[in-house]
């Protein structure tokens, strides 16, 4: 029984069958890849997972409770966060108040007014925020604002907002699309190290094969809506089924 | 010297209340001897001109604007005396008022209460007026008129037409010149049984306000007094601009007449409207359909263009009258201006002429005294004919004048003609009427 | 002090010192000349002033944190306006019965308001609000008139019950507004040779309640949930995907900012105790976000210069006319004077509108942070002039500052 | 039954004038992403256009009549319009008669110019500032153009009649089978409804067939692609800007018979546009014109007797109350698109 658990997920947009009867089982405290052509339903199954979208049939569970009916927030509570292909993040705030913010949903889980008391009287909170803050290497980028961060740097922010929140299971989405090769190496041994120094259960869209086999665990192909093959690396690096797929869309 | 002590007596009085609480450094000057509000002490008087500026009564009130002008002019003894040629009240010398020089300041009451209230309130915390006049609309009027009872100077009202203003609403430092609702009801009724006959159907349209449902309830007392019949009244919303689905079902409703209780943008557009759905060429009941208006104004019809020709309504004043003081007026105006003077110029001219007289009878300008000389001050020369400012509501009683849309206009000017002037004693009602119950004068207040 | 830090400590003391020497600051000209006529240091005016600040501070918490541009708030300050009437009419002429009630039922009124438009953003969210506020103007011009009184504006009359006070004073006037005692109205005047500074008990009531309202400000703008509401307003999505529901954070802010309104409205129906219909007209709700805009949104003192800014015009230049303008120019030859009067003519008296419609075009245009940042450029043009003087180095490496919390 | 035939025509034509409006606003909002508050005031300059053409066709000399004399008693000036006196009386007077119609010419250039002015000249600065901003800018534009309407035709509104063949009412009533004066309906208006129609119909038809409309319609779609795609999308735009300026003014133009216009009604318009817009739903055409029908139809019906008897003041809500329902139902009005205008 993996942490997350995916079940005969459909779902239909119009005539077009998005996810076609997607079963996953991610394992807790591993690195599970989803791996797939353009199209075949990777952003709209991890849109099922967070509650962005409600799949037509099937049942989504993490941890045991079913997420379906929850809203992102619900599901953020429940230990999963998530990072966007292009970062998600608060551009009018600076770099140390984006990291406030997970801190303090952290401590109170949701809805406290604090109207009356200042950021900056948060010793903890504040401490826990430049902590992260250095552990991704942003303490000199501190005060600065969000919004003016380079692309990498957005996207360190938004993985370091979303591991100061210590979720159970981080969805990654396309991490490393549109980076240098030094930032994607960057990238990869920044997962590599919350891997291995947390417990922490990660799932990764990934087109970079690079990143993919450097990281993963495990590995699900998912082809025009539906799971190809779920198999360990090694063995998806030769499967014909996966080529195949790949060279088809490549045609 | 302060001519700024707003309310001594208030300032007074809370010193006492508070006592220690609030023990005034010796720095504050205790106001000096004033007797009451914004005494004139120098060797000049300011007079508040409270008139809409903006919006959409803002010709109204230029208009208003230039009568006072006018009025301030002839008073400190320019121009060719106006009407102080003509007032039978012979104590103003064009000397200014008790020797002073008149001297006004002025402001923009937007047609709102609030600003209308503001802009009074500056008028007499900030420049030291002593009595205020104005104003285009009964709502304005009767906020401010409230305002001036509180802070102790003499309202003059200008153009407020609703019942209310020296009914429910009224106030011993208030005094209107112009007519009201019953009135116009009372004046115009038995020209309309002539005109149209005394078996009627009659629609009315409402401005769904204060003003518009006094003078609809004046309206239709006064025409089924004389037989007519009320088929129906419609509450039209103020900010409507369109009226057509407020006029189309008219013709299918049995009626015959048409009444419009709006005015300003409201009655162009209702008028308008009318008259575009053809209305007036209709017959119905076998008679004629007939539309009226029972609030006119020059600058109204002047909006409303051609749609006015034969359509009756009533007026405070007019300038075709021929009376001596009304052609005096109209000259001095005509000269200095280029063009005849507005009822609503006339009005605000009057009562600035009304209020210099009644200070100079009492010899003083303290509100008290200058309300006793007004209260039951009988004159004549103003237009209108023989008028009696009646002491228990603050009521102008003069004759009105029921009027038609020309036909044949001859100048941009010449839109209306009168048919009738209704002597005073048939718009007279009693004090206690009941479409003037309610409220009370209450005690003039010196400040 | 008072959990501020010094630079925002400095901002409230200046703040306070502003409010406290107002009848001063705005009365610079003496009381004859000819340049009164821009003295704006008379009770009503400063009362207006301190009034509209309260009211545009507390639409900044919605519309500067959040980024919900409330179209409607002018509803909130009549609702308030009204129940403060009603208060003196039933109750008492204690104004702090009236401010509480008026603050009670704007809070009511925008728990109902805020909770039905909140399910909608941007766009759609404005004309939720809009929409309620025309309705209650409209209603309350027409069918509600025996509560509101219409067209008039509910009034006191000598025959309201006043429970816990008289309905007529033993003058037969109706009794004034007063705090335990302290008439709202009374004024002391202070003659220094020519000039002459009015001190108004009800300014400097309405006066502490502003500073108040705008520590309170402060505050929230420095708190977590400040920064909560400027998380929503950045990106709504994220801080969903950070477990928090923006939804009570919004709310709340909907809330306590239509209560600020409604405290304003109460102020100002205890300065006058006069509640008209207009107040609650989308041209009353468009003025609050012209003056928050026109200050400068999201900052802490923009929407209190954009409130003055616009009440100065409204008040002083309407009320110059063309005597006042002959009277300054007085000193020129005939010819020049009546061309400069000629000139000046249409942009003062009955063309107020024509002036502040030019200002708002040009504030806007040439500085997009409105007033404040207005008062930015300005200081830091003399710094770096004193700066030039030192020439000392630049410490200039420290990242920006967000605008956001500038003041 | 008669009496809902009749608010239907009603509706229609309350219906046009918002339809007008908020179509040009649409375009707007959806091209270029701007909140123009100084919607309303275009729409009153196209009613002024009319306005001053009929006051050039009546630019008069004046002779001195000795037999009448004016208000003064001085001797009356009389004043012949230059077309009377050069086209003779009777063609003369029926140019003057035909000022509203003919003014459609004349608003056609200026408007489209006032268009381009306002968009090169101030819009274009502000499509990448917030909607604030634009709003500010937008409201103190408008604020400018009516004071300068005001300051040379006064705040009173100006009576502009229609030409005289459309003067009164047909009755529509007889040709359904009603009694005569059951169901009439003022010849002007209908005209303003066909007119209405056209333009509609034009600009509809201008955006789906024209090479032009159908960059503009994918710019309002996506217009960084279309920017991609090596097209000057801005001069486009600013041409778009120009369209829905001379949308506005024909309204006005044509709108000034039915009321006559004064300096102010802009404003009241632009309320109530801004609600029919939002209620179509932001950035979809279609949507504007519903909703603009749909609001005049059922502002016409609140107004009628027994409904108000039920339920009073209903007329005074009733678009307030609609846009609500609608706006909780159907989160972006009913045909908006995603993402427009929404955060």
């Amino acid at each position: 029984m993996g942490i997350l658990e995916v079940k005969g997920v459909n779902k239909r947009f119009g005539g077009l069958q998005a996810l076609g009867d997607v079963n996953l089982s991610v394992a807790e405290n591993t690195v599970h890849a989803i791996i797939g052509p353009n199209g075949a339903g990777k952003s709209t199954l991890l849109n099922c997972l967070v509650g962005k979208l409600i799949p037509d049939t099937g049942s989504v569970s993490f941890d045991g409770k079913s997420v379906l009916g929850r809203t992102p927030f619900e599901i953020n509570q429940m230990g999963i966060s998530r990072v966007f292909q292009t970062p998600e993040i608060f551009g009018d705030l600076t770099v140390f108040e984006n990291m406030v913010i997970p801190a303090f949903a952290r401590r109170d889980g949701s809805f406290r007014m604090h109207a009356f008391e200042s950021v900056s009287n948060e010793k903890d909170i504040c401490i826990k925020a430049e902590q992260m803050l250095v552990d991704v290497n942003m303490q000199d980028k501190i005060h600065m604002h969000a919004a003016a961060l380079s692309r990498g740097d957005k996207r360190r922010l938004e993985m370091a907002m979303c591991l100061l929140q210590e979720p159970r299971l981080l969805l990654l989405d396309e991490p490393t699309a549109g980076m240098a090769r030094a930032d994607t190496n960057n990238t990869i041994d920044l997962l590599k190290e919350i891997k291995d120094s947390r417990d922490i259960t990660i799932c990764i869209i990934e087109h970079d094969m690079h990143v993919v086999f450097s990281l993963a665990d495990r590995i699900t192909v998912l082809a025009q809506g539906s799971p190809l093959v779920e198999d360990e690396p090694h063995n998806i690096r030769g499967n014909p089924k996966v080529r195949e797929a790949y060279l088809g869309e490549a045609a | 010297m302060s001519k700024l002590n707003v309310t001594r007596r208030g300032a007074l009085k809370s010193g006492a209340a508070a006592g220690a609480g609030l023990a005034l450094p010796t720095i504050f000057t205790a106001s000096s001897a004033n007797a009451f509000m914004n005494e004139p002490t120098g060797s000049s008087v300011t007079l508040g001109f409270n008139v809409p500026q903006t919006g959409p009564y803002a010709d109204e009130g230029a208009d208003e604007l230039r009568a006072y002008e006018l009025a301030v002019e002839h008073l400190n003894g320019g121009g060719d005396g106006g009407m102080l040629n003509t007032f039978s009240s012979k104590v103003l010398d064009g000397t200014g008022i008790l020797g002073k020089k008149v001297e006004y300041v002025t402001g923009d009451t937007q047609t709102k209460s609030d600003a209308a209230r503001a802009s009074a309130k500056s008028m007499i915390e900030k420049d030291g007026a002593i009595m205020i006049t104005g104003g285009s609309s009964s709502g304005v009027a009767i906020a401010v008129q409230g305002l001036c009872q509180e802070a102790g100077v003499i309202f003059m009202a200008g153009l407020t037409h609703s019942n209310d203003t020296t009914g429910k609403d009224k106030k011993a430092n208030g005094f209107r010149h112009f007519f009201n609702g019953y009135m116009s009801g009372a004046a115009l009724a038995p020209v309309l049984k002539n005109a149209y006959g005394s078996d009627r159907k009659a629609y009315h349209l409402t401005a769904d306000y204060t003003w518009g449902w006094t003078q609809q309830e004046s309206i239709a007392a006064a025409t089924e007094a004389l037989g007519w019949e009320t088929v129906n009244n419609v509450l039209t919303p103020l900010a409507a601009t369109d009226f057509s689905s407020y006029i189309a079902p008219v013709l299918n409703s049995g009626a015959d007449v048409l009444v419009l209780n709006h005015y300003g943008g409201n009655m162009v557009n209702s008028l308008t409207n009318a008259v575009q759905f053809g209305l007036r060429e209709k017959q119905v009941n076998g008679k004629n359909f007939e539309i009226v208006v029972p609030l006119y104004s020059r600058l109204m019809a002047k909006g409303a263009g051609e749609n006015v020709k034969g359509i009756f309504g009533s007026t405070n004043w007019h300038w075709s009258l021929q009376d001596e003081g009304s052609q005096a007026f109209v000259k001095s105006f005509g000269t200095k201006y280029g063009f005849p003077p507005s009822q609503a110029a006339h009005t605000c001219y009057v009562q600035t002429l009304l209020y210099a007289d009644a200070v100079t009878r009492a010899g003083s300008f303290a509100p008290c005294d200058v309300a006793a000389a007004l209260e039951g001050f009988e004159f004549d020369g103003l237009g209108n004919g023989p008028t009696l400012y009646r002491a228990e509501d603050h009521q102008c009683f003069k004759d009105v004048l029921v009027v038609k849309g020309k036909d044949n206009p001859t100048s941009e000017f010449d839109l209306l003609e009168i048919v009738e002037i209704t002597p005073a004693a048939q718009v007279t009602y009693p004090v206690d009427h009941p479409m003037f119950a309610g409220g009370a004068l209450g005690e003039c207040n010196n400040g | 002090m008072l959990g501020l830090d010094k630079k925002d400590t400095t901002l409230l003391l200046v703040v306070i010192a502003l409010a406290m020497f107002a009848p001063f600051l705005l009365n610079p000209f003496p009381s004859g000349s000819a340049m009164a006529q821009f003295n704006a240091g008379y009770p009503d005016l400063m009362q207006r002033f301190v009034i509209f600040g309260i009211f545009a501070i507390g639409f900044n918490i919605l519309f500067g944190l959040t980024g919900y541009l409330s179209f409607g708030h002018a509803a909130f300050l009549g609702v308030g306006s009204y129940s403060a009437v009603w208060m003196f009419k039933l109750l008492s002429m204690n104004v702090v019965p009236a401010i509480l009630l008026a603050m009670v039922i704007a809070g009511l009124f925008s728990v109902l308001i805020g909770f039905v438009s909140l399910r909608r953003s941007g766009i759609y969210f404005s004309i939720l609000t809009l929409a309620f506020a025309q309705m209650s103007f409209n209603l309350a011009y027409s069918v509600l008139t025996p509560i509101t009184n219409g067209e008039t504006g509910l009034q006191l009359t000598l025959d309201d019950p006043r429970v816990l006070g008289q309905s007529a004073t033993d003058q037969g006037g109706i009794p004034v507004t007063n705090f335990f005692g302290i008439e709202m109205r009374a004024t002391h005047t202070l003659d220094v040779g020519a000039w002459s500074f009015d001190f108004n008990a009800g300014y400097y009531l309405c006066a502490i309640i502003m500073i108040f309202a705008f520590y309170i400000s402060l505050r929230i703008f420095r708190s977590p949930f400040g920064l909560m509401l400027r998380a929503v307003k950045s990106n709504q999505q994220r801080l969903n995907y950070t477990g928090l529901n923006p939804k009570p954070y919004t709310l709340a802010a909907f809330i306590i900012s239509g209560m600020y309104a409604g405290l304003a409205g109460g102020l100002m129906a205890s300065m006058d105790p006069l509640a008209g219909a207009e107040r609650m007209q989308w041209t009353a709700s468009g003025e609050v976000v012209l003056m928050t805009i026109l200050g400068g949104a999201g900052t802490l003192i923009g929407p209190v210069l954009g409130a003055g800014f616009i009440k100065y015009f409204e008040n002083i230049f309407s009320k110059i006319n063309d005597n006042v303008l002959h009277q300054w120019f007085a000193f020129l030859p005939d010819g020049m004077e009546d061309t400069l009067v000629f000139l000046v003519h249409p942009f003062v008296g009955k063309g107020w509108h024509l002036t502040l419609g030019i200002l708002f075009m040009l504030v806007v245009t040439f500085l997009p942070g409105g007033l404040v940042e207005g008062g930015q450029r300005l200081s830091r043009l003399l710094r770096r002039g004193r700066k030039d003087e030192d020439a000392g180095p630049d410490p200039e490496h420290h990242p920006k500052e967000t605008p956001h919390v500038a003041e | 039954m008669d009496a809902i035939l009749l608010q239907i025509l009603n509706g229609l034509d309350k219906g046009s004038a918002y339809a007008l409006i908020a179509l040009g606003l649409t375009l707007i909002f959806g091209t270029l992403g701007v909140v123009n508050f100084a919607h309303g005031a275009l729409f009153m300059l196209g009613a002024f256009c009319s306005v001053t053409l009929s006051r050039l066709l009546t630019l008069s000399f004046e002779t001195i009549d000795e037999t009448k004399t004016d208000f003064l008693g001085n001797p009356m000036k009389v004043k012949t319009p230059y077309v009377e006196a050069w086209f003779g009386p009777e063609t003369g007077a029926a140019i003057i008669d035909w000022a509203v119609p003919l003014s459609i010419l004349f608003a056609i250039p200026i408007m489209i110019s006032i268009g381009f002015a306002m968009e090169r000249g101030l819009i274009k600065h502000f499509y990448k500032r917030p909607h604030a901003d634009q709003i500010l800018v937008t409201f103190g534009l408008a604020i400018v153009l009516q004071e300068i309407i005001k300051y040379f035709f006064g705040a009173n509104p100006i009576p502009t009649p229609a030409p005289d063949v459309f003067k009164g009412s047909f009755d529509f009533g007889v040709l359904l089978g009603f009694d005569p004066n059951v169901i009439i309906y003022p010849y002007w208006r209908m005209v303003y409804f066909l007119f209405a129609m056209i333009i509609i119909g034009g600009v509809f038809a201008f955006l789906q067939f024209t090479t032009f409309g159908m960059v503009v319609r994918a710019g309002m779609a996506d217009r960084e692609t279309v920017g991609l795609l090596g097209i000057d999308i801005d001069k486009r735009f600013t041409m778009m800007f120009g369209l829905a300026a001379a949308v506005a003014g024909l309204a006005g133009v044509m709108y000034a018979p039915i009321n006559s216009p004064n300096y102010h009604m802009g404003m009241d318009f632009l309320v109530l546009s801004f609600v029919v817009v939002v209620v179509g739903g932001m950035g979809s055409l279609p949507g504007a014109v519903l909703a603009g029908f749909l609001l005049g139809i059922l502002e016409s019906f609140a107004s009628m007797t027994w409904v108000k008897s039920i339920l009073p003041g209903i007329d005074q809500i009733i678009i307030y109350l609609v846009a609500i329902i609608i706006l909780l139902t159907r989160p972006r009005g009913l045909m908006g698109r995603k993402g427009v205008m929404e955060d």
